[in-house]
């Protein structure tokens, strides 16, 4: 029998969208110096198929590719819906972002190879594949192999000076990660013996509510939230994005962590719809209430400015578990069900733009004045103008005020927990948005404050690098201006349960 | 049928029993020889569960290099963990834990569905597409090739990691330290010997496995001992990582992959798709290449970051 | 002639068995490195060298007696390179030790 | 049958190797437990692989290639940075010393 043909559909994006990046990462290294410039030429050309990647999603609805044209169950299938091409487009952006704020210190002296200059393109072309690769794929164990290669890429960014307590941290972040993905992999194991698929479209139609299903399920989501650094297992993530170079924590804090969210969310709403039950998703939630009070509890207390950022991600990653209930996660569909997926998948996205930002201006801070303890500070906002105005735009995101992504994406998970009269969550929001004022606003203050002398930057910061912070947070903030677009396109490929109505 | 049955229980009983030493074992070196026997007894439990492409895996990643890192790195670490670990009580906790999940899993296996499902007949259909006689190697290399590309790649990237961690005056340099012996002695002697023939029988395994058990993964972590052997005797040394013809060979197998599976776009209508006419050449020309770039790519996993100016 | 073959594997692989039994035992008991590598060499290459000819007669044809034959003669050439080294490093360690080599 | 026996085995391993991955504190203790974790994982998919009747299923016994090639690559960077961690700080746990 010969292979069947792939179904005809448009031209490929979607295949392109990871293979550029990788084959990126390979080429890397034989080129050696020039690796730097390969990757700068390549992200932005990323960004294009990504856009073509959404642009395909908007028109034509959901795509999927099987690879090699062997279909599933034998073979292995991508897949594209609204969600994922929100999330390739994201990932290009953050990605150009950081790009060009990096492209100045990873720089080799001219005909030389260092290490960190070639290693950081080559790994962080290596992780934006490992993304796309599991935004996109849509087979389990290819998910777990896509895991990997991510965990694998982030590893070394955050060990990549090298310091004793960098490497702690790494290994520290290892642990965590393969003890998850191994979780993860158990749970594929039992799916695999009784369904004999992983593909996720076909399990949504074969698994039903029995306990392998149930143990499978469990075993998976607490792989992957060890991997997101959900409470209470977010111990690991602090240190080493903290320790990490400011472009690396960028795309640690930003967009890693995001992909083992994403699978979270692919497992309860697309491989095994009919297998959640509504105290499981108030469970999850529960961790992710957990998350935004003792993260923003833990952020308040920080000296210095890296670890306040790191441990504000753990509250943020918080409010995205608190969709999974309000998005109909266990439950039959309701009309609200859309606006809470839409409020979360935009907190996932405006919430990339403004933490990449905010590490990238923190790093700004250490380079300018050679330490980020915040209390010493003071006066840096004078001196830095722009980096603190890129700073105070992306904590207006975190906060979730008027206008920005952070906004709407708040008010449509209130909206939605108070429609569905989950109101306890609403409070829990409430709560976390007024310790992210605290720590926001703990952070801006010495910034801010009037210095008898002017504060003069230590070492000078480009301009540059000044622009590429600003213009990420000023997408965090457009997020709120123009956010009707992506509304509509996250809906294409939503099973039936959040298709209802909008909220 | 009842003397296989004993076998089993046998064989089951001996893991389960290493396995705990291997946790239990007060001192690390004794942990590390406790888990390379544990590795060889599995690769005869994969022997028992038919898998004997998984068994040669098993025995030469699993328990080969796995086993040598370890040991490596055991010589050169000596200190003791210094922070006590949990107290009797939680640590009785834990250990309940754990035998819970074990006893979950057990009812989990003891509820899979009868009959089981599975794509052997799809594999069966499927097979004369790729004109290879080994399925494992099929699913490897045709229907699940995607995996096995991304996979080729995570030992490149875990090599990225491990060079990343070398000081930046000695990047470029030779890793790990150079080995000696004496050249008339039995190490520089085996080092001599076994070369030729471990090269013979990496070949062979590679060669076989489009048929029979073996292939790339398998022929590479040959091939990937035999070069540590002839580093350890002394006989070669590892190239520097500024060399661009290790970097070529590092890569080759992924290119080829990539390319061969690009070229699929066209003459088969998918990424990765191989024309029926030409499969069997194809997939044996992007396996040549897996297993250099295998070999190369695990026995610099095992010798370390650079640790001499170049 | 069946029943002879069956009973020849039989014997030698039992015999092999039994080798193997010894050398494990004696690794355990015996009291330092060299004594405890004396056990394993020897009584583990006989051991396998009967197990193999004891499976000789099963094979298919002469290619899969020769590969039978080829992994006891690499399991031989491991072993002893192995005792070498151990027995270079048990020596370095005993040296001027009582009871040691002469430093 | 067997694959039952198996599969149980695998279920054991798991559990031994969960344990060794919690209570350990040396780092190379650590990363042999997760290599025992991984290789119960892999015994239990096994034992799915054999339940398919005799020969097995191979689909199942590629992926289980792939994961123990992914094991080894993991545990080498885990390795490396064992090794560089020590020589760093003198201590081969990631762990903050207490107290």
């Amino acid at each position: 029998m010969p292979p069947v043909a792939a179904p005809e559909a448009g031209f490929p994006w979607i295949v392109l969208a990871i293979l550029l990046p990788l084959a990126g990462m390979v080429a890397a290294l034989p080129l050696g110096r020039h690796a730097r410039a390969l990757a700068l030429l390549l992200i932005p050309a990323g960004l294009v198929v990504a856009l073509l990647l959404a642009a395909q999603v908007w028109r034509e609805g959901e795509v999927t590719y099987a690879l090699g044209g062997w279909t599933p169950p034998l073979g292995i299938a991508l897949r594209a819906d609204g969600f994922s091409a929100v999330m390739v487009v994201t990932t290009a952006v953050v990605l150009l972002g950081v790009a060009l704020f990096a492209q100045s210190s990873f720089r080799a002296p001219p005909g030389e190879e260092t290490r960190a200059a070639l290693l950081f393109w080559a790994l962080l072309l290596g992780l934006w594949g490992a993304l796309n690769a599991a935004f996109l794929g849509n087979d389990l164990f290819n998910l777990y192999v896509a895991l990997e290669l991510l965990t694998l890429a982030a590893v070394p960014m955050a060990s990549l000076e090298a310091r004793a307590e960098t490497l702690a941290a790494a290994l520290r972040y290892l642990f965590f990660a393969l003890a998850g993905s191994v979780l993860y992999l158990l749970g594929a194991v039992l799916l695999y013996g009784a369904y004999g698929t992983l593909d996720i479209t076909l399990l949504a139609e074969r698994a039903g509510p029995e306990p392998v299903t149930w143990a499978a399920a469990a075993l998976m989501t607490a792989g992957l939230l060890a991997k997101t650094a959900l409470f209470p297992l977010h111990l690991w993530l602090p240190p080493a994005h903290a320790g990490a170079p400011a472009a690396a924590s960028a795309v640690l804090s930003a967009l890693v962590v995001k992909a083992s969210f994403f699978l979270v969310l692919r497992l309860w709403f697309d491989a095994l719809p009919g297998v959640m039950t509504a105290a499981a998703g108030q469970l999850l939630a529960a961790l992710g209430a957990g998350a935004i009070l003792f993260g923003s509890v833990l952020a308040l207390h920080q000296v210095r400015m890296k670890l306040l950022v790191a441990y504000s991600t753990v509250a943020q990653l918080g409010y995205l578990f608190l969709m999974v209930p309000l998005a109909g996660g266990g439950g039959a569909a309701q009309p609200w069900d859309a606006g809470a997926w839409s409020g979360g998948v935009l907190h996932a996205v405006s919430h990339a733009f403004a933490k990449a930002a905010m590490f990238l201006a923190a790093g700004l801070f250490l380079r300018a004045a050679g330490h980020d303890r915040i209390a010493e500070l003071r006066g840096m906002g004078a001196a830095l103008p722009m980096v603190t105005l890129a700073f105070g735009l992306a904590g207006l995101s975190l906060l979730g005020l008027p206008p920005s992504g952070g906004f709407i994406a708040k008010w449509l998970l209130l909206t939605t927990a108070m429609a569905s009269g989950q109101w306890w969550w609403a409070l829990v929001m409430f709560a976390g948005g007024l310790l992210a004022a605290g720590y926001v606003f703990r952070a801006l203050t010495p910034l801010l404050a009037r210095t008898e002398t002017p504060v003069l930057p230590g070492r000078p910061v480009p301009r540059h690098q000044q622009w590429a912070v600003l213009g990420l947070a000023l997408c965090s903030v457009a997020l709120g201006v123009a956010p009707l677009m992506p509304f509509a396109l996250l809906q294409v490929g939503r099973p039936e349960a959040a298709e209802e109505g909008i909220g | 049928m009842t003397a296989l049955w004993l076998l089993d229980l046998c064989l089951v009983a001996v893991i389960l029993a290493v396995a705990l030493s291997a946790v239990a074992a007060r001192d690390l070196f004794a942990a590390t020889v406790f888990f390379v026997a544990y590795g060889l007894l599995i690769a005869l439990a994969w022997v028992r569960l038919d898998a004997v492409d998984v068994a040669l895996a098993e025995a030469a990643i699993g328990a080969g290099l796995t086993g040598v890192l370890l040991l490596g790195v055991t010589a050169r670490v000596h200190m003791e963990a210094r922070t006590p670990g949990p107290g009797r009580g939680m640590r009785l906790a834990i250990g309940a834990g754990c035998a819970a999940v074990s006893v979950a899993l057990a009812a989990a296996v003891l509820s899979l569905p009868v009959p089981a499902p599975s794509l052997v007949p799809a594999v069966e259909a499927a097979i004369p597409a790729t004109g290879l006689g080994n399925p494992v190697t099929a699913v490897l290399l045709a229907f699940r090739g995607y995996d096995t590309l991304l996979e080729t790649l995570v030992l490149l990237l875990a090599l990225l990691g491990v060079w990343s961690l070398a000081p930046d005056r000695l990047w470029g340099g030779r890793p790990g330290l150079r080995h000696r012996a004496r050249p008339e002695g039995t190490l520089a002697w085996l080092g001599r010997l076994l070369p030729p023939i471990g090269l013979l029988v990496g070949v062979y395994v590679f060669w076989i496995g489009s048929d029979q058990p073996g292939g790339a993964f398998q022929a590479g972590t040959i091939l990937a001992a035999v070069w540590l052997l002839a580093i350890m005797a002394g006989l070669s040394d590892a190239p520097p990582v500024r060399s661009l013809a290790l970097r070529l060979v590092l890569v080759a197998g992924p290119v080829v992959f990539l390319g061969i599976g690009t070229a699929g776009l066209f003459v088969a209508g998918a990424f990765l798709g191989y024309p029926p006419a030409a499969a069997k050449t194809l997939i044996v020309t992007v396996e040549a290449a897996l297993t250099l770039s295998i070999a190369a790519t695990l026995a610099l996993l095992v010798a370390g970051a650079p640790e001499r100016a170049p | 002639m069946r029943l002879a073959l069956d009973l020849f594997t039989i014997l030698c692989v039992s015999a092999g068995g039994v080798f193997f039994l010894a050398a494990t035992i004696g690794m355990l008991r015996f009291p330092d490195t060299l004594t405890r590598l004396h056990a394993l060499t020897k009584a583990d290459n006989l051991g396998l060298g009967l197990v193999v000819l004891g499976l000789l007669p099963r094979m298919e044809g002469v290619a899969e007696a020769l590969k039978l034959v080829g992994i006891w003669l690499l399991a031989l050439l491991a072993a002893a390179t192995v005792a070498q080294l151990v027995a270079r490093a048990a020596l370095r360690e005993t040296a001027g030790q009582p009871g040691g080599p002469p430093r | 049958m067997t694959a039952t026996l198996y599969g149980l085995t695998g279920a054991a391993l798991v559990g031994i190797g969960l344990y060794g991955l919690i209570v350990r504190r040396h780092a190379l203790r650590r990363l042999l437990a997760f290599n025992l974790l991984g290789s119960g994982v892999f015994l239990l998919f096994g034992a799915v692989a054999e339940r398919a009747g005799p020969g097995g299923d191979p689909v199942p016994h590629a992926m289980i290639i792939t994961g123990i090639v992914v094991a080894l690559a993991a545990t080498a960077l885990g390795v490396a940075l064992v090794l560089h961690l020590a020589r760093e700080t003198g201590r081969a746990e990631p762990d903050p010393p207490e107290g």
